[in-house]
């Protein structure tokens, strides 16, 4: 076991505490604006973690992938947001269902549990266990923030998050899938979200607001 | 050669009903294409009459299969049985379709009558088809297919909010009960692998006891659903009247059989009778229903409705039989089985012929006077005597009188409820004895209802103008209801015709099962009693002087009006009074004006039941499921934010799922 | 190449739909490249029946089961391209809602939902079944209506999510995969899983964490209870059309994922598991769906809530197993998919006649819209079940399989449903036929297109009532012989 | 031979019934301290009914022609199962009570038809209630045979008076007690007699088969009031076979007939000073206390036919 392996093995895990940490302050954050540029943080890491991946399994295909992630997800997406938020002129602020202390407690059990749940599994996977218990967390915070948000934006944003961590559990579980099937997840990924910006903007023509806890009409 | 024949004269029956007349009724308009098709009808059906009495009387049978065509086997047969219950569909089926003739032509406009046509020939082979199945497949086709075609036939009537409650309580109820049915036939699967009758019959024997009790209640509830037993009988009164008078006849008259077919099939054919409480409860369903539904029949002065009441009470009667024949064959008494279910059997015929025909003279009777209210008629036996007379004896006949066909069935039952004292079981002993008074009372009541019925409807003085100026109904309609007395009339006084091959049909039902010797008794006393009163009665109305018009005395009023006549509801007053508790009347009296009590201008009495089966059993159930439908329809809350929890939600809990089950 | 032809027949209608602005030419256009497209579906059917399965590529592949709702797709797409003809000129002009982007968009969708069924490789059948909600989510806010708007929303966000965990699941059992010693390039591909799976000892707990969240992910696309939550609104606020292909192809599609899933659990960990699982989701479908077609007053709505129901029935007969409980399931997919377009159509004629699906304000129909009412009688009565149609069949042959496996608790809880959702059709539709005309309607008589294509639906129901065509069984099996 | 005698039992029961209802009202004459009038009146009664012409209300039909005749028929018929002096009838050994039962019942319908027929209110009134009355008396009736029949272990009327015969005096058992008492209450209101109904009222309060028959007039009335007189005779009969056969000539020579015949004549005639002391002591029950007074009935044959079976041991 090389030397640049146990850096890389290092790396993922303290990497992965970063990564809770973003997870806490995007339950936290107050203003979409906010919560997209934690966003970007967060994939950054992720990025790094795809390359660190990609040095110590020296997978080419692994590059290609960070690559695309750098692009996209810390780049391209948040941008993306920042013009759709102030293209739509709605009020800035992230309307959450939960008051932030009650988020930041939701948030930790979550972490919490998605180190149990990674234990519990730790014997027949073996991988960087708080790697994959970031992974497991992102998930779960991610569903907590569609749940939890009213913004549309921001419902895009936990989905985002939740996709980030399955994104993460699949590189860390098996170094990633072939790079067909990833770029095309990249695809779908890309053109779900061009599609909800634009529902964004009929929600917004429609009704003039995003709040989706409004949007009631059909129901029974 | 002559099977081969047979098999092609039920093919033709088959074919016509379901294909031919049905595919040239909606291809063309013409009167002669209609003329053409309702020949077929009733032709096939005259064929068919043929096929049955050929397997019923002669030792024929029948086999024709389609399994190849099908997914499923689909297999029709005629066995004794079904022979014998072809024979009732045909034997009635003619008549009505000939009175139907004139009746739907009067009643209903080109198109519409072309419609109506079509599906009661598709109703007729629905019938058949159960009757005659010989695989599971086939028999619930067939009887999901009856129900649907005879709620088509109650649509085509018209349209009103009441009827189409009502029929929705019908398909509703039929659909339950099929549900049912469906059920006790695909219990046997496990054991059996195939649904085809002779599967069913080798695999019954190796059914484990608890699944066997499933299977009979099952099958008691299912076809006690279609038979209409009590407290599952709430869709009968209100479905039965609604319907085209023919089409009413064969529901009341055939439809409510092939549920009783499908119950002998099960308990006896299949299961073989059972512990001895298989037979009371049956015994008990009858009972409760011949007495309930006699009394419920006497409080209605509408005709129809009255008429599906005592449906309700004959299915009653013939389920008193059943009961006691699966008593007999629990306490091992095989030829004494033979007899209650004889009498089953072949009050179920009598019941066919009778119920069908009064179903017609009522349908004769709105004919000609636009109304089935017995307190607008009155006096219609001088006007309409054909119908009138053959009403007659059909009240004879459904009151069980002597002479009658009622009668032969209801003697074969109280002497196989006499033939219970014999048992070594002291229950049977006592109940089965005990049983005579209840049906001797079911008897009284149901004379007592039919002197109103037709001593209001037909005799005295006409109660309305509609009354006064009725005509005597076509010869069409005459013909078929002659038809049908005349049925009456010879099974009444000839009743070994049918006896014997009922005896050897029993035979093939009930393993080791003599001729019971009652049935060789009746058919010789019968002739003798005819012979009596009929001479007597022929010398004293010889003998006896010419008549002469006098006025009815008047009580000293210058003369009597119509309005002084007993009316249903005062003729029924007495028995009502005796049996209030049954009723619970709620009664309600107006005098007008209401300031001078003494000197009324109109007085208005209406008295209703207040006893109800859906308030009592039907509406908490209903009542339940709707509002576990409205706590779910809460559930769909239309936040998109609920609805993504839902989603985590089952994942978390599918996750301690696969955590636990570890 | 015969595997290429269908997806690129979609991907020019597409395209060339598009450039046409003029409607009629539009909509011409659209007919003949559908009739390309089925008429290469059906020679991709024909071929995989005479050579057996088809193989292009890694990722391209079609055998029985494929074939099987290949021909679904390519019967209920020719009916529904046909109904569009006649429907769309109900449909105002707006800047995305022309006849043009309907059908560039329909053909979209259509391609997705047929490589959906074509992808060898379970990744590709995630991006396809992604693909499907994406091509489809604009299809559903089609009208641009507050309604349209909210339940693409939803739509959307939802089958997204889901969709997301089945990612998860497959991941999971790539891992699986690869731990048992597969070639990771190979480790997502069906053949060589189907090869591996009982050679190698998967790790039975991982294809069960996978499986969970396959089948909750492609559960949420098929409607299972209580995932369905999009499901009524998507498919009552979408034009008719869609709403027909969404209920009718594209659940299929997505239950096709999750039979593929199946077969390669049932062969790790033993069919116990997933079947399980199957009951448990089929019967909560089928209860909730049964209970709320009770309370519904949006005509469309029940019929969404009748093929939730349906998906119920059809996981239950996969969930037995066996046989019977097989080929009840697949059978009930077509049968399904048949009647739940007639009845959609049905509805859609409802809809413009009255300008509304509210149950409560239509009545007198059947004198006004005499043959729409007669489509919807005979769609009902084979939805809900009864002989003569098809769905008695299906539905006698899963209860046979339930019986002859002795599952009371199944059994039983079905009848009783059954009787329920019945007794909800023959309430809602003696309102909606009988009683007082309400309205009078702007087309009463059918034209030919709807004629022809209700028409040739009732027949078909009519046709699988009384017999399977022979062809049709040898499908059926060849789709059942990949199964098991 | 028998057969011989068995004509003579229908024509003792036929001819003798007037006879009977005569002396039963002369009786009750006596018992009120009357003269009354002379036991043969019925047979003037009737002779001069039949010399008399017959009036049919217009809104008529031939069912009140016939109804009549149809009754007086079933009320023959119904004799031939009743044995007198030899426990043999020309239809007892053939038939069972449930034909003698209901063959009455057939002409009770149609008179009850025949009463409906004359358009009058006082014929609704009488069928109204005979209908209630012959209702609730049926069950009674027959499960009062029944239980007799149990204990023969013949349901046919010879056999079971055979099978009384057979028996002794001392060795009746609580069953027949019982059953004799429901019969003789079934008698009582199947035959119009107090305390059920009253054969003398021509009260409308009161009157249910007077009500039926008042519109009869001439030959139609003497068909019913005679076929009455036979049904209360022949009812009579029954009870007697049933309950006291004791003396029948069980083997056929003319002495022993002879005998047989003297000693029924006594038994019938206590029958009817009974009958007529408990119409002379007993007051006529309101009609809605009728059904109690059935129901009584009803429930004592009940217990017979429960009996039977610890009777039979």
């Amino acid at each position: 076991m090389g030397l640049v392996a146990i850096a890389t093995g290092k790396f993922l895990s303290s990497f992965s505490v970063f990564l809770f940490l973003t997870v806490l302050l995007m339950v936290v954050a107050r203003r979409i604006s906010t919560s997209v540029l934690l966003f970007s943080l967060q994939s950054a890491i992720i990025t790094a973690e795809v390359f660190a991946m990609g040095v110590r399994e020296k997978l080419a295909a692994a590059y290609v992938v960070g690559a695309l992630v750098l692009l996209i997800k810390v780049i391209a997406i948040p941008y993306a947001f920042f013009r759709l938020v102030d293209r739509l002129k709605s009020p800035r602020d992230v309307k959450a269902s939960t008051t932030p202390t009650q988020s930041v407690f939701i948030a930790g059990a979550m972490i919490y549990l998605s180190y149990a749940a990674v234990h519990s599994f730790g014997q027949t996977v073996h991988v960087p266990e708080d790697a994959l218990a970031a992974a497991v967390a992102l998930i779960l915070t991610g569903s907590f923030l569609m749940v939890s948000r009213k913004k549309a934006l921001m419902q895009m944003l936990g989905l985002l998050v939740l996709e980030n961590g399955i994104f993460l559990a699949a590189l860390i579980t098996t170094f990633g899938m072939p790079l067909v099937i990833e770029i095309g997840i990249f695809f779908d990924i890309l053109v779900g979200l061009l599609l909800m910006g634009i529902f964004t903007f009929r929600i917004r023509d429609t009704f003039d607001h995003l709040d989706v806890s409004k949007l009631r009409r059909l129901r029974g | 050669m002559q099977v081969v024949s047979i098999q092609v004269a039920f093919g033709f029956l088959l074919a016509s009903l379901g294909l031919l007349a049905p595919l040239v009724l909606i291809a063309s308009r013409t009167k002669r294409a209609r003329a053409f098709a309702i020949t077929l009808i009733v032709g096939s059906n005259v064929v068919g009459w043929f096929v049955a009495a050929l397997c019923f009387w002669g030792e024929s049978k029948l086999a024709l299969t389609f399994s190849g065509f099908t997914p499923f086997p689909f297999a029709l047969g005629l066995d004794r049985l079904s022979a014998f219950f072809l024979l009732l569909i045909c034997t009635v089926a003619v008549p009505v379709a000939i009175f139907a003739v004139s009746y739907f032509d009067k009643h209903y406009g080109e198109q519409r009558r072309n419609w109506i046509w079509a599906f009661f020939s598709l109703f007729l082979l629905s019938m058949i088809t159960v009757v005659t199945a010989s695989t599971g497949f086939a028999f619930l086709v067939g009887w999901e297919l009856m129900t649907l075609l005879s709620a088509g036939l109650i649509l085509m009537e018209g349209d009103s909010a009441e009827r189409r409650h009502n029929v929705f309580i019908y398909l509703l109820m039929m659909h339950a009960g099929a549900a049912a049915v469906v059920a006790s036939f695909f219990l046997f699967l496990p054991y059996s692998h195939s649904l085809d009758f002779a599967g069913i019959r080798a695999a019954s024997p190796v059914v484990p006891a608890g699944i066997r009790v499933l299977i009979f209640l099952l099958a008691f509830v299912g076809f006690g659903t279609k038979a209409g037993i009590i407290p599952l009988h709430l869709w009968l009164p209100r479905a039965h009247p609604i319907a085209p008078s023919p089409a009413s006849a064969l529901m009341s008259g055939v439809m409510l059989k092939t549920a009783v077919y499908g119950f002998v099939r099960f308990a006896f054919d299949f299961l073989g009778g059972g512990p001895s409480w298989f037979g009371y409860v049956v015994l008990v369903a009858g009972a409760v229903s011949g007495l309930l539904g006699v009394l419920y029949a006497i409080a209605e002065h509408d005709l129809k409705r009255l008429l599906a009441y005592h449906s309700v009470e004959n299915i009653g009667i013939i389920y008193l039989g059943l009961g006691t024949s699966l008593v007999f064959l629990a306490n091992h008494a095989p030829v004494l089985a033979a007899l209650a279910l004889i009498a089953a059997l072949l009050h179920t015929l009598n019941h066919a012929l009778f119920k069908s025909l009064l179903f017609l003279g009522a349908g004769a009777i709105s004919n000609a006077t636009h109304t089935v209210d017995l307190e607008e008629l009155g006096g219609l036996q001088r006007r309409m005597p054909v119908t009138g007379t053959a009403f007659l004896i059909a009240c004879c006949s459904i009151v069980g009188l002597p002479l009658f066909n009622g009668f032969i069935s209801e003697w074969l039952t109280f002497r196989s409820f006499l033939a219970g004292s014999v048992l070594l079981n002291t229950k049977a002993q006592i109940v089965l004895p005990l049983m005579v008074g209840v049906l001797a009372l079911i008897g009284g009541l149901a004379a007592a209802c039919f002197v109103k019925v037709f001593g209001v409807a037909f005799l005295g003085r006409p109660r309305s103008s509609e009354a006064e100026h009725a005509v005597e109904a076509p010869l069409l309609m005459r013909g078929g209801m002659t038809m049908l007395a005349a049925a009456c009339l010879l099974i009444g006084i000839l009743p070994g015709v049918l006896l014997r091959p009922l005896a050897s049909l029993t035979q093939v039902l009930i393993p080791g099962a003599g001729v019971p010797d009652e049935t060789v008794s009746i058919a010789r006393i019968i002739p003798w009693i005819a012979a009596i009163i009929l001479g007597v009665t022929a010398i004293t109305a010889l003998t006896t002087r010419v008549q002469r018009m006098a006025p009815t005395w008047g009580c000293g009023l210058s003369q009597l009006t119509s309005r002084m006549q007993y009316t249903s509801t005062a003729f029924s007053k007495p028995i009502r009074f005796v049996f209030s508790s049954v009723y619970k009347p709620d009664r309600k009296l107006d005098k007008l004006p209401t300031d001078k009590p003494y000197f009324p201008v109109s007085i208005s009495y209406r008295s209703v039941r207040t006893t109800s089966y859906e308030k009592a059993l039907y509406r908490p159930f209903v009542d339940l499921i709707v509002s576990a439908a409205h706590q779910l329809r809460r559930l769909q809350t239309g936040n998109i934010q609920v609805y993504l929890l839902y989603i985590f939600l089952t994942l978390v809990a599918l996750l301690t799922f696969l955590r636990f089950q570890r | 190449m015969i595997l290429l032809l269908p997806l690129i027949f979609a991907l020019l209608g597409t395209v060339l739909v598009l450039g046409f602005r003029d409607r009629r030419v539009a909509t011409r256009a659209a007919l003949a490249i559908g009739a390309l497209e089925i008429a290469s579906l059906s020679a991709l059917v024909w071929q995989v029946h005479r050579q057996g399965p088809q193989q292009l590529g890694r990722y391209l592949r079609a055998d029985g089961l494929s074939s099987f709702f290949l021909m679904n797709i390519a019967f209920i797409f020719g009916l529904v391209l046909v109904y569009a003809s006649g429907y769309l000129r109900h449909i105002p002009e707006g800047r995305f809602s022309s006849p043009r982007w309907f059908y560039a968009l329909v053909f979209l969708f259509l391609f997705t939902m047929v490589s959906v069924c074509l992808s060898a490789n379970l990744g590709l059948l995630w991006i396809m079944m992604e693909g499907t909600t994406l091509a489809s989510a604009l299809l559903v806010g089609f009208y641009n209506t507050e309604g349209a708007v909210e339940a693409g929303w939803k739509y959307l966000i939802v089958c997204t999510v889901g969709i997301a965990f089945a990612l998860f699941g497959t991941i999971v059992l790539y891992l699986a995969a690869v731990q048992a010693g597969m070639n990771p390039a190979a480790a997502l591909d069906w053949v060589s899983l189907m090869d591996a799976v009982p050679r190698m000892g998967f790790d039975p707990h991982l294809v069960k964490l996978a499986f969970v969240f396959v089948i909750v992910g492609y559960g949420t696309k098929i409607g299972f209870v209580p995932m369905h939550s999009w499901l009524p609104d998507a498919h009552a606020e979408a034009p008719t059309p869609i709403s027909a292909l969404l209920s009718a192809v594209l659940l299929n599609c997505a239950m096709y994922a999750v039979m593929r899933y199946e077969v390669i659990v049932s062969h790790a960990t033993g069919p116990a598991f997933p079947h399980t699982l199957l009951l448990i989701f089929g019967l909560l479908s089928m209860v909730v769906a049964g209970l709320l077609i009770l309370v519904q007053r949006n005509l469309k709505r029940l019929l969404a809530y009748s093929s939730v129901e349906h998906m119920g029935i059809i996981a239950i007969g996969l969930g037995l197993g066996g046989p019977l409980g097989l080929f009840g399931a697949l059978l009930h997919t077509f049968n399904h998919s048949v009647a739940k377009s007639l009845l959609f159509f049905s509805a859609g004629n409802v809809r413009h006649n009255f300008g509304t699906l509210r149950m409560d304000s239509i009545s007198g129909m059947s004198r006004t819209l005499p043959q729409t009412s007669a489509a919807l009688v005979v769609g009902s009565l084979a939805i809900v079940g009864l002989p003569p149609f098809g769905l008695f069949i299906s539905e006698f042959a899963i209860l046979s399989e339930a019986f002859g496996q002795a599952r009371f608790l199944v059994v039983g809880l079905f009848l009783v449903m059954l009787s329920v959702v019945f007794g909800g059709f023959a309430f809602h539709l003696l309102r909606l036929l009988g009683g007082e005309p309400a309205g009078v309607p702007s087309s009463p008589k059918l034209i030919p297109s709807e004629y022809a294509v209700m028409g040739i639906a009732a027949f078909c129901l009519l046709v699988f009532g009384a017999r399977i065509p022979h062809l049709f069984g040898v499908f059926l099996q060849e789709a059942i012989a990949v199964m098991r | 031979m028998t057969t011989v005698i068995n004509v003579l039992q229908a024509l003792i029961l036929v001819l003798g019934a007037p006879l009977v209802s005569g002396i039963v009202s002369k009786i009750k004459a006596w018992i009120q301290r009357r003269q009354g009038a002379s036991i043969w009146r019925p047979y003037i009664e009737i002779a001069k009914l039949f010399r008399k012409e017959d009036l049919v209300p217009p809104s008529a039909s031939w069912v009140f022609r016939f109804a009549p005749k149809v009754l007086f028929g079933t009320t023959i018929c119904a004799v031939a199962f009743v044995p007198v002096v030899h426990p043999s009838a020309l239809l007892a050994s053939r038939g069972d009570f449930f034909f003698l039962v209901y063959v009455l019942a057939l002409g009770r319908f149609f008179l009850s038809l025949g009463a409906l027929d004359g358009g009058s209110a006082f014929g609704g009134m009488g069928a109204s209630r005979e209908a209630l009355v012959s209702t609730l008396a049926e069950a009674p009736f027959l499960l009062g045979l029944v239980a007799i029949s149990i204990l023969a272990a013949h349901a046919d009327i010879a056999g079971m008076v055979m099978w009384t015969l057979q028996r002794n005096v001392f060795d009746i058992s609580a069953v027949h007690i019982l059953a004799f008492t429901s019969l003789a209450m079934v008698v009582l209101a199947e035959t119009g007699r107090m305390p059920v109904d009253n054969p003398t009222t021509h009260l409308e309060l009161t009157m249910i088969h007077e009500g039926m028959v008042l519109e009869y007039s001439g030959p139609s009335l003497a068909l019913v009031e005679w076929a009455s007189a036979v049904k209360l005779h022949a009812l009579l009969a029954l009870l007697i076979s049933l309950f006291g056969p004791w003396g029948m000539a069980s083997t056929v020579s003319v002495w022993g007939t002879g005998a047989a015949l003297l000693l029924y004549l006594a038994k019938v005639t206590v029958l009817m000073i009974l009958l007529a002391l408990v119409e002379s002591v007993v007051a006529k029950l309101r009609m809605y206390l009728v059904p109690d007074f059935l129901g009584v009935a009803a429930a004592v044959s009940a217990l017979a036919v429960i009996f039977t079976t610890l009777v039979k041991g």
